[in-house]
């Protein structure tokens, strides 16, 4: 009903191709943006910060990864944690090793490495398709993971493994502190989910979901598989380097393997489900509901008399809980939470009527 | 040489136990087509369950059976509250589905019996034995015996008896299975008992190897591996696949190991398994579909 | 002070000649065009048909829906002196054909060229299925106006503009069409900032007398759904402060809104019956109308509208109260002064 | 495309395809010249569907030789047919499901592309105006087909007979030589069958697309066609005018007739 959109009309293909082609959908983005990049900043305390708002980026972000090699090229993947652990490592190695290289392009090469990487692993899709595949990924996810413990030249020979990550300088500016950090993250996010919609509304994204949707239908008009697929690796490797830089550097700290094990893998692939597969918006939905839901839970628990839970039950009631909502969400909401938010959306438009 | 033979064949029998966890899995992938990453969990389940009776003072049998009942109970929930309402969805939902599933049964096995490391001791003496100057594990061989009877068990459930017939038909072509009257959920439920027993054997076995813990459910890690070598439709297969990648592991651990360092043993499986695939897309026993359009 | 239709273009052209005249969606886009364009275009035109030996009272019949190029031609014609004969395209016009024997014929499409026939040349809007030479005498709009110069506007004012066949003969000369529409303009004070939509039937005099003639007369923008399918969505997208419909077409709106309530028993049902109700209490009013009133005149591309207009018979009483409560009321207009003629068959779904 | 002196399109030498040793086809010579509607009939499972996905590459025969557009090769390569003007549509649906109407169009043109995908991510250089033309293009195809009412339809929530357009649509977005159509029609009522066969008529005068198509329908096929190959178990047993098929006792007997 907050739809107003009679005399909206385009008048040239650029304009009815926008992201955005209705003005209220704009508005409503450039509101959020600016609630985003200057209330929270002041509204917000370190606890928020750092305990949720950074990791609900990052994770998103990581998802938009995932979705894009899952989602819209229909690639199964379980090895996105070792592309991040990539990107991170990386990234920690180009500050270490070379003096004055800026933060935001180590992050950058750090991605660039981390799809390189990607790519290699994805070699395999090119013979091998669906839980075939998933070998290769997760052979990604042991044989990273190994190589960053085993070889101590990644971690600066360093005894525990564990690197606290070097202060988040930019052009000078230091964005160490809480709000520093969140508004780093935030900053890297949106730009990349900006271009993350570009690429899936491009020809490049109808050729991804072409892919997914068909493959011999794709091969027959003319579409490289191979390119399609590599670059689909190849793309969401850099999300996902990207994202692991920014879990390391701006939200845990510290570079570890530990952070990027197999779970991470699961973690990010739950947000996938959860917030909708072939879904930018799904993305941020399915993180933010990773990250609020065991603090939501945690805080239900904490209204009980003490003693009569503990931690560790706490945690299998989340895992249980956790698997429940995933086969919830398969069963009754395969779309995921944007699925969702878009029949919200479509009904609003048409209010009262119903379609 | 004789090390050699001895780190072999210490290999294979290892690798009899992840056929064992593979078993498993193919059972459930041929009946249902759906690929089940929840066997670790129900191994792990399996195993917490049994020791977790066994501490309480449950004699072995009846704790066994008790367990096994649990497992056929659990089987029975999974068919009707997941695979049912996820019938006719594309393979990678019900994979989804499954990795939900592992979640919540890891969760509600500690949730019941406590997250804690258990002992556990089938009363098979670990010392090694010598067989012709080579060292070979009696727990190793007791292993293989148990999965070598498993596995004749099974074959002749499936090639003998009325079931065995109506779950080959399912697994060929369900339409055709279902127009003879075979019913799917039924078959579904049966299967996922059969596999839900083949996990509780495995959990003793890996149980009274590792001790019973959360890391239980990661050997369904081990078996990923083996199923591709072996093919994801053939019990064969998975036997087959099981040795290779057991007896490679082992190799690769002791010549390959001091070379390029320890812990390898985690991916030295899936690179091999990978290089099968580069080989044979379909892994060694399943073969290729024709893709009709 | 115009008195000719072609001389009302011509008076906007020079006036006005930078505002929008036509919009018309074709190819998912709308495209526009100025007065200044529209005038240039309709003159080239003329003298096309001039070329094909179209002189004063010769007749231009036109078996066509509603289309921005069968518009052109009509005001081409006129421009010439010659009178136009709107045909409906989706009757069986082949009964009359013969005795109106024209000189020259647009036809939409290859149905209407069939109906057409041999006799006559004709030029033809959407060639598909056409280019096979077994009908020597077809002219493609496109390349018709190849190279041709303008010639001098040739009306008259007490010359025909229009002929309907649509029920008995009708005829219509500029100068009854000017003045009913200056009347029009006067009671429902049309400006030169009207949104007008022009929909389906062409071949009626409704559209001629209180569409076409008031939009050359007060400069307003006259504007072409994609097709007669997507006309709904189309109004919405462009929100039309001037309508003009029939009973039929009012009452094909209501039920289309009708079929996609809420359904009875819902929440939402509650809620739309509870706004809809004429009320005394403001607040009611203020709520219903942010809820539900008004974003239901948007869905139905209605929250510009200004002007509804009704030709023929009034609504029925349901959709009177229905449109009453979205605070549409729609004037019925029936113009004294030419003799009444059955308005509302030929009108059907003009909205 | 195809060199002008050569007025035959497309020529099959003595194909053979087996599945596991199973015979699909066998033997298969025949030509289609430029220009022309040629229906491919025969029973079910007299390897039609199979003889298109060799023409364009799905399937790779084991001998003869397909000599299209004046090259003659082994065998055809899905890509190197759709770059060679080879569109196709098949027996049942291939549309991306997940996509709209128009982005289905759309795909169909991936082959013109010319701006690399970063250009196109960032939205700069050739891409805007790629964009643009190739909607444009596209827009076309869809108001020629008539389905501008569902442009920003998903393809999957539409009627059967309009999701055979779209599948048409895509094929035709790409400019085609040569268009295989696998039963066009097939599950249509008749004034379907009317339309789309004046669709596909069009399609052939308006643009001059060569068409090979897959038709039960003996009726639609007589009407539409100006060549006719009647397949029987895998092997050619008649080819010629409507006419002359009509009049070939084998055909008769074999299909014609029962």
């Amino acid at each position: 009903m907050l739809y107003q959109e009679v005399g909206q009309i385009s008048t040239s293909y650029a304009a009815e191709r926008r992201t955005f082609r209705l003005r209220q959908d704009r508005i409503a983005l450039w509101l959020l943006l600016g609630f985003a990049f200057v209330a929270v900043p002041w509204l917000g305390n370190d606890y928020w910060f750092s305990a949720i708002l950074v990791p609900l980026l990052v994770l998103s972000l990581a998802g938009l990864g995932l979705n894009l090699l899952t989602g819209y090229a229909g690639q199964l993947s379980l090895g996105s944690a070792a592309f991040m652990a990539v990107g991170a490592f990386a990234a920690y190695n180009l500050q270490l090793r070379v003096p004055g290289l800026p933060l935001l392009v180590s992050f950058a090469l750090g991605g660039v490495i981390a799809a390189l990487v990607a790519v290699f692993f994805g070699l395999p899709s090119l013979r091998i398709k669906g839980f075939y595949l998933l070998v290769a990924t997760l052979a990604a996810q042991f044989v990273v993971e190994w190589v960053l413990t085993r070889f101590s030249w990644f971690t600066n020979d360093n005894a525990s493994g564990v690197i606290t990550s070097p202060p988040l300088l930019i052009a000078g500016l230091d964005f160490s502190s809480p709000r520093g950090r969140y508004l780093l993250t935030l900053a890297v996010v949106v730009a990349l989910f900006w271009l993350g919609k570009n690429l899936v509304r491009s020809e490049l994204g109808r050729n991804w979901m072409a892919v997914r949707d068909m493959d011999t239908a794709a091969a027959v008009i003319g579409i490289r598989l191979l390119k399609a697929k590599l670059l689909a690796f190849a793309i969401s490797g850099f999300y996902l380097g990207v994202a692991g830089s920014l879990w390391a550097f701006a939200y845990l700290g510290t570079v570890e393997p530990h952070g990027f094990d197999l779970s991470r893998s699961f973690q990010v692939l739950f947000i996938i489900i959860i917030g909708g597969l072939g879904s930018v918006l799904g993305n941020v939905l399915g993180a933010a509901f990773i990250v609020l839901f065991p603090i939501l839970l945690g805080n239900l628990f904490g209204l009980l008399p003490s003693g009569l839970m503990d931690a560790g039950q706490l945690e299998n009631i989340q895992k249980m809980l956790f698997g429940a909502l995933i086969i919830t969400f398969l069963i009754k909401e395969p779309e995921g939470l944007a699925r969702l938010w878009q029949r919200f959306r479509q009904r609003a438009r048409v209010w009262p009527l119903r379609y | 040489m004789e090390f050699f033979f001895e780190v072999l064949i210490g290999g294979l029998l290892a690798g009899v136990m992840y056929a064992l966890v593979a078993i498993g899995f193919v059972l459930i992938y041929k009946a249902s087509g759906v690929f089940n990453f929840a066997q670790g969990a129900m191994v792990l389940f399996a195993a917490l369950t049994f020791v977790s009776l066994l501490e309480r003072g449950v004699p072995f049998a009846l704790a066994f059976l008790a367990t096994l009942a649990s497992m056929v109970v659990l089987a029975l929930l999974i068919e009707k509250v997941v695979l049912r309402p996820l019938v006719n969805r594309p393979p990678i939902i019900l994979f989804m589905a499954t990795l939900g599933l592992s979640y919540m049964i890891e969760g509600f096995a500690q949730f019941l019996w406590g997250a804690q490391v258990h002992g556990l001791d089938l009363g098979i003496a670990d010392e090694p034995l010598e067989i012709r100057g080579m060292l070979l594990s009696q727990f190793d061989l007791f292993a293989a015996g148990t999965a070598a009877a498993l596995v004749l068990a099974l074959s002749l459930l499936f090639n003998k008896t009325r079931v065995g017939l109506s779950l080959r038909a399912v697994a060929d072509d369900p339409l055709a299975a279902m127009a003879v009257g075979i019913l799917l959920p039924r078959i579904w439920a049966l299967v996922w008992a059969v596999a839900g027993f083949v996990g509780l054997v495995a959990g003793l076995l890996w149980g009274a190897r590792l001790g019973v813990q959360f890391s239980l459910s990661l050997v369904v890690l081990k078996a990923l591996p083996v199923l591709i070598i072996g093919g994801f439709s053939s019990i064969g297969g998975a036997i087959v696949g099981g040795l290779i990648i057991g007896a490679a592991e082992k190799i690769a651990e002791i010549y390959l190991g001091p070379i390029i360092g320890s812990g390898i043993e985690n991916w030295v499986p899936y690179v091999l398994a990978l290089l099968f695939l580069l080989v044979r897309p379909a892994g060694l026993f399943g073969e290729r579909a024709i893709e009709r359009v | 002070m115009p008195h000719t239709l072609p001389q009302a273009l011509l008076h906007q052209a020079h006036t006005r000649g930078a505002a929008t005249a036509l919009r018309y969606k074709r190819l998912g886009i709308w495209h526009e065009r100025r007065w200044s364009e529209l005038a240039h275009d309709i003159g080239q035109l003329a003298g096309a048909l001039q070329q094909r030996g179209v002189g004063r009272d010769d007749d231009l019949l036109i078996l066509s829906q509603a289309r921005p190029e069968a518009l052109l031609l009509a005001l081409a014609a006129q421009w010439l002196g010659a009178s136009v004969t709107l045909l409906d395209p989706d009757r069986d016009n082949r009964a009359l054909l013969p005795q109106l024997r024209p000189r020259l014929v647009v036809a939409q499409d290859l149905e209407t060229v069939q109906q057409a026939g041999e006799g006559a040349a004709v030029v033809y809007l959407d060639g598909r299925g056409l280019n096979q030479p077994q009908h020597t005498r077809l002219i493609a709009y496109a390349d018709l106006c190849v190279g041709a110069a303008t010639p001098a506007c040739a009306a008259h004012s007490n010359d025909l503009a229009f002929v309907f066949h649509a029920g008995p003969p009708l005829q219509l000369t500029h100068a009854q069409l000017l003045a009913g529409a200056r009347t029009l303009i006067a009671r429902e004070h049309l400006g030169s900032d009207e949104e007008a939509l022009a929909a389906r039937v062409f071949a009626a005099s409704g559209q001629a007398r209180y569409l076409l003639t008031p939009w050359l007369l007060a400069g307003f923008c006259l504007n072409f759904p994609e097709a007669l399918s997507t006309r709904d969505t189309d109004r919405r997208e462009l929100g039309p402060t001037l309508v003009l419909g029939t009973r039929e077409s009012y009452g094909r709106l209501e039920e289309w809104v009708r079929e996609r309530l809420p359904l009875p028993g819902t929440f939402s049902h509650r809620v739309y019956t509870w706004a809809m109700q004429p009320t005394p209490s403001p607040v009611r009013r203020w709520l219903g109308h942010w809820l539900v009133r008004r974003p239901l005149r948007d869905v139905l591309g209605m929250s510009r509208l200004r002007a509804p207009l009704l030709v023929g018979p009034a609504l029925s009483p349901h959709s009177a109260a229905f449109f009453a409560a979205l605070g549409i009321r729609p004037g019925n207009w029936q113009e004294p002064s030419t003799r009444h003629e059955p308005v509302a068959p030929l009108l059907s779904q003009t909205v | 495309m195809h060199a002008p002196t050569e007025t035959v399109l497309l020529r099959l030498d003595d194909i053979s395809l087996s599945f596991k040793g199973i015979k699909a086809i066998t033997s298969i010579s025949f030509e289609v010249k430029a220009g022309d509607i040629c229906g491919l009939i025969g029973p079910n499972g007299a390897g039609k569907s199979s003889l298109l996905n060799v023409i364009n590459g799905v399937y790779q025969p084991q001998s003869g030789s397909i000599r299209y557009a004046g090259q003659t090769r082994r065998r055809m390569r899905a890509h190197q047919a759709a770059e060679g003007g080879i569109a196709r549509t098949f027996q049942n649906i291939a549309l991306f499901k997940g996509m709209s109407v128009l982005d289905n169009v759309l795909t169909g043109r991936n082959l013109k592309r010319r701006s690399s995908w970063l250009e196109q991510m960032l939205r700069l250089g050739r891409a805007p105006r790629e964009d643009d033309a190739h909607r444009l293009h596209a827009e076309q195809v869809i108001a020629f087909l008539q389905i501008h009412p569902w442009r920003h339809v998903l393809v999957g929530t539409l009627p059967y007979g309009l999701q055979k357009r779209v599948e048409l649509a895509r094929a035709l977005a790409s400019e085609p030589t040569l268009l295989l159509l696998d039963e066009p029609m097939a599950g249509m009522n008749a004034e379907e069958k009317a339309q789309m066969s004046q669709f596909i008529r069009d399609i052939n005068r308006e643009y001059g697309t060569t068409v090979v198509l897959i038709e039960h329908d003996i009726g639609v096929v007589m009407g539409l066609c100006d060549h006719v190959v009647v397949l029987d178990y895998g092997r050619k047993i008649g080819d010629g005018t409507p006419q002359q098929v009509r009049a070939n006792p084998e055909v008769i007997a074999a299909y014609l007739g029962s």
